[in-house]
């Protein structure tokens, strides 16, 4: 027992170093949480890499202020999430939280988040709940709402005259959200509407039924190597020749495209960014990620790039009083920066107004497989949730 | 429902059911001949699986890429086994349990260190990576390869086994190991060549499922606890019974995710059917086993009295 | 006369390693790290739901390799109770007690049929069923869990202060603690220590067996769902992670680091595993290699646990 | 009156007839011997009256009640209680409470005493405190006989207590049964033709499976079956 009381002492002193990182004023300190392994972890890594690359081209600095950015791997699970903003929010006491890539870990986390009063940034997600009547002055969508991208390839396919669709999609919120999303633009038959279990990898009953159920095309939202496998195994299948495959950006990004390869050729895809598009940031973001990285970046990196754009601006407005909460979301909701993506601006609910593109992977004339913008689907979109928030 | 997508889906199902065998083999040889639970075997799969992407991204041959695999992979099950596995033996399932869970953390953890947190996504061969005319239905060739290279290795297995002199110690071994011991056969080196027989065999599975899936850290932790499934189903020790319960398990899973969730639209309101459907479709295997225990606690074909 | 096998009660430590526990949060707050008050409300939690296993496992001698399965059970039960307007933790952890129990009843009654390594992966499958359950079931959140806005209330305590949440779930501790001990100096608990030494003869003198390990089995099961419970009021969050078959695994581990067949063994091997899992993590992401090496080292030589070598030098 | 009467058992393992139609009846207070070559099917018999296996065919009724599918642990509390020719114990308890635990299976109660008074009995007194494990094998033997009594069951299923003792314990045992005659029921299982025909009243022979003979001591040792069976084999030691 003596030995027990011990041993409990020398726990409790292990801790001690732990303590005592706390305290330091002069910098912005940003918890950045984000999915760095397993199947959805290249969402994540692509994510890390932009924001460092920004705070690094940026001299090491936000607003004026050496940045302090904390990476920690969420491992797509909602609980070790949950454990990590403990520590961010009550240990290191940021000022920032940003980088979650998926919505079933974001939402389960959000509320801990907004109840310390810490402002949270999305990279990535932009789900409902925060988008209309819940919309929060702590929580920012600077990617998109869930629907928009999607709704854009439903708009996408009605032009196309595609008239009996098939949908397939993991069965989170993101996933759900999504396949909302295109069914509020998407005006034709739907074949059939698959849910799978995040994460899953083999697709090979769910191709048999799209094939036996003769759809015109075939709209599917797998983020990450989902995606990747459902096109390869679709291939294989020969099922592409009876229907083609449509989907939001995010299954055709750049990485998607590397895994897959040629048959990625010619698949439509809806985004609020590409690599080509022609503005001055967009153009330094892409030929530093190269430079950088040896990679192209995907539109997750150029989300989680612009983020650190927008908290550099706000940082300074403020004179890098970021102590000051209301000064800072204020600075944020103002939004002056040049983001990648071009035209940006927050809607009264803290979500984006922007235009979104359709792009078609294609071989460019070096041989290499990417996105090329073959058009503008919407212009200063606005989402369908935002007249429910009551901010402002 | 059409007769061809009923075809498919058995196809996929035996699939399933044959990379599972291969898993379930090496599982069942050690469980039923030393009495020992092995849950470092999909650790196993997982570094065949590793090895295989390795090289066929260095070479460029998938062949190279399989031979690799099971050669390494079988070198590292002998490795385990004289190092770790022969001290468990002896000791409770309790005590071989944690010490091979211990085996997947230490496992995974070294796997993450050589090739990274990030998946590996291996291409099918090119050859094989479009479809292939079947009786009027079209299938993957890569996954036709697949159930080839199954049967053909649970064709192997059998007649190593049950034809050849290692083989009839491996099944004295697996009835009644002091009977085996008494005959004169070497334990420590025949439970030394099970291993690596076991440890290459998972190695096989994971090469081939490594481009239909992922390769990635923990790829092992799931199917382990089909392959467990398997063997409990099929009665401990009983390759026999593996291969039964492999298929049984590979057809049910699939016909379940397949055909339930049509079956029960058929049968109750949208609402209900559209939530139930997917969700008795992925217990249906454990169902399956836990009905088995019930009614024949060791299983379908024990391999012991 | 001799009672090897009588629990006795050490006043004067127990008392000090209560004392220090009770001025745990106070250290805590003077230092001005709130998030540890937090952990170590964890860690009194994931004491329970070990302790309720070493009661399985270390006693029983029943390998239960489906525990997470039960914690699921609590944690979903209250998970599923309070959205729907029940808010007093007095109604809801009760709730999950029986939740946990209910479903060991229904587990233990099919799998104690079996013995041995069948035993083991009956235990399983229905863990896995449930998790399959979770994971494809909408109402219970499927792949996104269940999110609580609020804690429980507690009656006149505010359980939404991290300080008093710790005290509740130190309570509960301790009572565990004392509940387990005076089953295993009852003659109850010297039927199961004749289980674990000869079960065939037990039934030869007379004893039912099967109910008795069934009994033991439900209240191991409810004391997991009060973990459970406790779990998802503390973290307002409850996901199919919680039933994964690795949980169930972890849950052993914290059994046989601390000791199994030893009072505090799965309390000590909670603390154990989470302190130097808290302490490495943030280190290296490399920290589960650690814990497989500790884990190794402890199978293989000291299979008595932390608690056995404590025991072995005194 | 009747305290056991057995009709009609049949068990058979595969295609190997284990018991064969066997009958037997026991009087209350009389001990009977059930005696026979290996092999001959005794310790299943044992095993099927104790419940330790559910026969194929028979019936078992115990004080006029038909016990036949009940489980070994209620067929204790009904007063049948049995001991085993390979020890069997709780080695990590120590001698008495062993007792003690076998009196709380059979009654439900923590009675120490009534455990003191068969440690008595068995004559392990002097070993009350030290653990079973750390016994000698006779007084193992003993201690594996004192569960079997502390259960307190009238009547007593004993399969060759005297296995593999030296001369002066199997003596011990025989005075030990000598003083329980009358007391208890007694069906002893045993090998050792001398202490057989020492105790018992009436005597059973089986072989292979089947009931060839059963009478008095005197009878046995007559009848021309029994003495073919044993000639040559398995005699008295």
């Amino acid at each position: 027992m003596r030995r027990l009381i011990s041993a409990l002492l020398l726990s409790a002193m292990a801790l001690l170093p732990a303590l005592t990182t706390a305290w330091a004023a002069d910098k912005v300190k940003v918890g950045f949480l984000s999915t760095l392994s397993g199947p959805g972890g290249a969402l994540g890594i692509d994510m890390r890499d932009a924001f460092l690359l920004a705070v690094k081209l940026n001299g090491g600095k936000l607003g004026g202020l050496p940045a302090d950015v904390n990476v920690v791997d969420d491992q797509q699970k909602p609980d070790v999430a949950r454990e990590a903003i403990e520590r961010f929010t009550k240990r290191d006491n940021v000022d920032l939280i940003t980088g979650m890539v998926f919505s079933n870990v974001l939402l389960p986390v959000m509320p801990t988040v907004l109840n310390t009063g810490t402002i949270y940034l999305s990279t990535n997600t932009g789900p409902e709940d925060y988008a209309g009547d819940k919309c929060n002055p702590n929580f920012f969508a600077v990617a998109w709402q869930n629907e928009d991208i999607p709704g854009a390839m439903g708009e996408v396919m009605n032009q196309r005259g595609l008239k009996n669709v098939y949908l397939i999609a993991p069965n989170y919120p993101g996933g759900r959200e999504t396949l909302a999303g295109f069914k509020r633009f998407y005006k034709g038959k739907i074949a059939d509407e698959v849910y799978v279990k995040l994460g899953q990898l083999d697709f090979a009953a769910e191709i048999a039924n799209i094939r036996a159920a003769k759809p015109d095309a075939v709209f599917f939202f797998l983020p990450g190597g989902m995606g990747i496998n459902f096109v390869k195994q679709y291939v294989a299948a020969g099922a592409d020749k009876d229907a083609k495959l449509f989907t939001p950006g995010f299954s055709a990004d750049e990485d998607t495209i590397k895994a897959v390869g040629e048959p990625m050729i010619g698949i439509l895809n809806t985004s609020q960014w590409a690599a080509d598009l022609d503005n001055p940031a967009n153009k330094k973001f892409v030929a530093e990620f190269q430079k950088e990285y040896g990679r192209l970046p995907t539109m997750y990196a150029s989300q989680a790039y612009d983020v650190a754009l927008l908290v550099d601006a706000a940082v300074k407005q403020i004179g890098g009083k970021v102590e000051d909460k209301e000064a800072l979301r204020k600075a944020l909701t103002e939004a002056k920066f040049d983001a990648t993506r071009g035209k940006f601006r927050f809607n009264k609910n803290n979500f984006p107004i922007q235009d979104y593109y359709l792009r078609e992977v294609y071989k460019d004339a070096g041989g290499r497989i990417t996105n090329k913008t073959i058009g503008k689907v919407f212009s200063d979109f606005h989402d369908v949730h935002a007249e429910k928030c009551k901010m402002k | 429902m059409p007769l061809s997508l009923i075809a498919e889906q058995l196809l996929n199902g035996l699939q399933l059911g044959l990379m599972l065998f291969l898993l379930a083999a090496g599982l069942t040889l050690v469980f039923g001949i030393m009495d020992t639970i092995n849950l470092a075997h999909g650790s196993l799969y997982m570094i065949g699986a590793y090895i295989a992407a390795s090289v066929i991204e260095a070479s460029g041959s998938f062949l190279l890429g399989i031979a690799a695999a099971i050669a390494g992979t079988a070198l590292v099950g002998v490795a385990l086994e004289m190092a770790l596995l022969r001290r468990l033996y002896q000791r409770s399932h309790l005590s071989q349990v944690l010490a091979t869970f211990a085996v997947i953390l230490i496992a995974n953890e070294i796997v993450r260190m050589i090739w990274g947190s990030q998946p590996i996504l291996l291409n099918m061969p090119s050859a094989l990576s479009g479809p292939v005319e079947l009786l009027g239905l079209r299938y993957p060739a890569y996954r036709l390869v697949v159930i080839g290279v199954g049967l053909m290795t649970a064709i192997l297995l059998y007649l190593l086994v049950n034809r050849t002199r290692a083989g009839m110690w491996v099944r004295a071994g697996a009835s009644d190991r002091e009977m085996a011991e008494v005959m004169g056969v070497d334990t420590r080196r025949l439970f030394t060549l099970v291993f690596a027989i076991g440890a290459a065999l998972a190695a096989v599975a994971g090469a081939l499922l490594g481009p239909l899936l992922a390769v990635q850290v923990g790829m092992g932790d799931n199917i382990l606890i089909l392959a467990f499934v398997v063997i409990t189903i099929g009665g401990i020790g009983s390759i026999r019974g593996a291969l039964l319960a492999s298929l049984l398990v590979g057809l049910l899973d699939t016909a379940g995710r397949a055909f339930l969730p049509y079956l029960f639209r058929q049968m109750f309101p949208a609402v209900i059917a559209a939530e139930a459907g997917p969700a008795v479709a992925s217990m249906l295997i454990y169902v399956l086993m836990a009905a088995v225990l019930y009614f024949r606690p060791t299983g379908l074909f024990p391999a012991r009295g | 006369m001799r009672n090897t096998l009588y629990i006795p009660l050490q006043p004067w430590p127990t008392l000090g390693v209560v004392a220090v526990l009770a001025l745990l949060p106070l250290a805590a707050a003077t230092l001005g790290q709130p998030f540890y008050v937090v952990f170590a409300t964890r860690v009194l939690i994931y004491a329970l739901i070990a302790t309720s296993l070493n009661l399985l496992i270390g006693y029983g001698g029943m390998v239960s390799f489906g525990h997470a399965a039960f914690v699921g059970a609590g944690a979903y039960t209250v998970a599923m109770l309070m959205p729907a307007g029940v808010a007093s933790a007095w109604l809801l952890w009760p709730a999950a007690l029986l939740a946990g129990a209910g479903f060991a009843f229904l587990v233990g009654a099919v799998s104690l049929r079996t013995r041995g390594v069948y035993f083991i992966m009956i235990t399983l499958a229905f863990a896995q069923m449930a998790y399959y359950l979770v994971l494809s079931l909408r109402v219970l959140g499927s792949d996104d869990g269940l999110t609580l806005g609020n804690r429980p209330s507690l009656g006149l305590v505010d359980l939404n202060r991290d300080t008093t949440f710790y005290y509740a779930a130190l309570a509960v501790l301790l009572a565990a603690l004392a509940g387990m001990r005076a089953l295993l100096n009852a003659p109850l608990g010297r039927a199961l220590h004749g289980i674990r030494d000869n079960e065939t003869r037990m039934e030869a003198i007379g004893f039912a067996t099967y109910r008795l390990k069934l009994l033991v089995f439900v209240i191991a099961g409810a004391a997991a769902g009060l973990g459970g419970g406790l779990l998802v009021s503390l973290n307002g969050l409850v996901g199919p992670n919680l039933l994964n078959w690795t949980q169930s695994g972890v849950l052993m581990i914290m059994v046989i680091l601390g000791g199994a067949g030893r009072l505090l063994g799965g309390a000590l091997g909670a603390v154990l595993l989470l302190v130097v899992e808290e302490a490495i993590a943030e280190h290296t992401i490399h920290w589960p290699l650690v814990i497989g090496v500790v884990l190794l080292a402890v199978v293989l030589f000291a299979p008595q646990g932390l608690s056995g070598l404590m025991r072995r030098r005194a | 009156m009747t305290m056991l009467s057995v009709r009609g058992l049949h068990k058979h393992f595969g295609g190997v007839l284990a018991v064969d139609d066997v009958g037997l009846e026991l009087a209350e207070g009389e001990l009977h011997a059930v005696i026979g070559p290996n092999g001959a099917g005794k310790t299943t018999l044992v095993h099927l009256l104790s419940g330790a296996l559910k026969p194929d065919a028979g019936v078992i009724v115990l004080d006029g009640r038909d016990v036949t599918r009940l489980a070994m642990h209620r067929r204790v509390r009904l007063g049948l209680a049995r001991s085993y020719q390979i020890t069997s114990v709780f080695p990590h308890f120590t001698v008495l409470e062993n007792l003690a635990l076998a009196v709380q299976g059979a009654t439900g109660h923590d009675d120490r005493d009534r455990a003191r008074a068969e440690l008595g009995a068995v004559g392990l007194g002097a070993r009350a405190d030290d653990l079973a494990g750390a016994l000698a094998h006779g007084e193992r033997r003993r201690l594996e006989l004192g569960l079997a009594l502390s259960t307190g069951a009238p009547l007593l299923l004993l399969d060759e207590p005297m296995a593999g003792m030296g001369p002066e314990e199997t003596a011990r045992i025989v005075d030990l049964l000598s003083a329980l005659k009358r007391k208890r029921t007694i069906l002893l299982v045993e090998h050792d033709m001398d202490a057989v025909f020492r105790l018992a009243d009436r005597i059973t022979t089986l072989v292979d499976g089947r009931v060839i003979a059963s009478g008095t001591p005197d009878e046995i040792r007559r009848h021309p079956e029994v003495r073919r069976a044993y000639l040559g084999e398995d005699g008295p030691r």
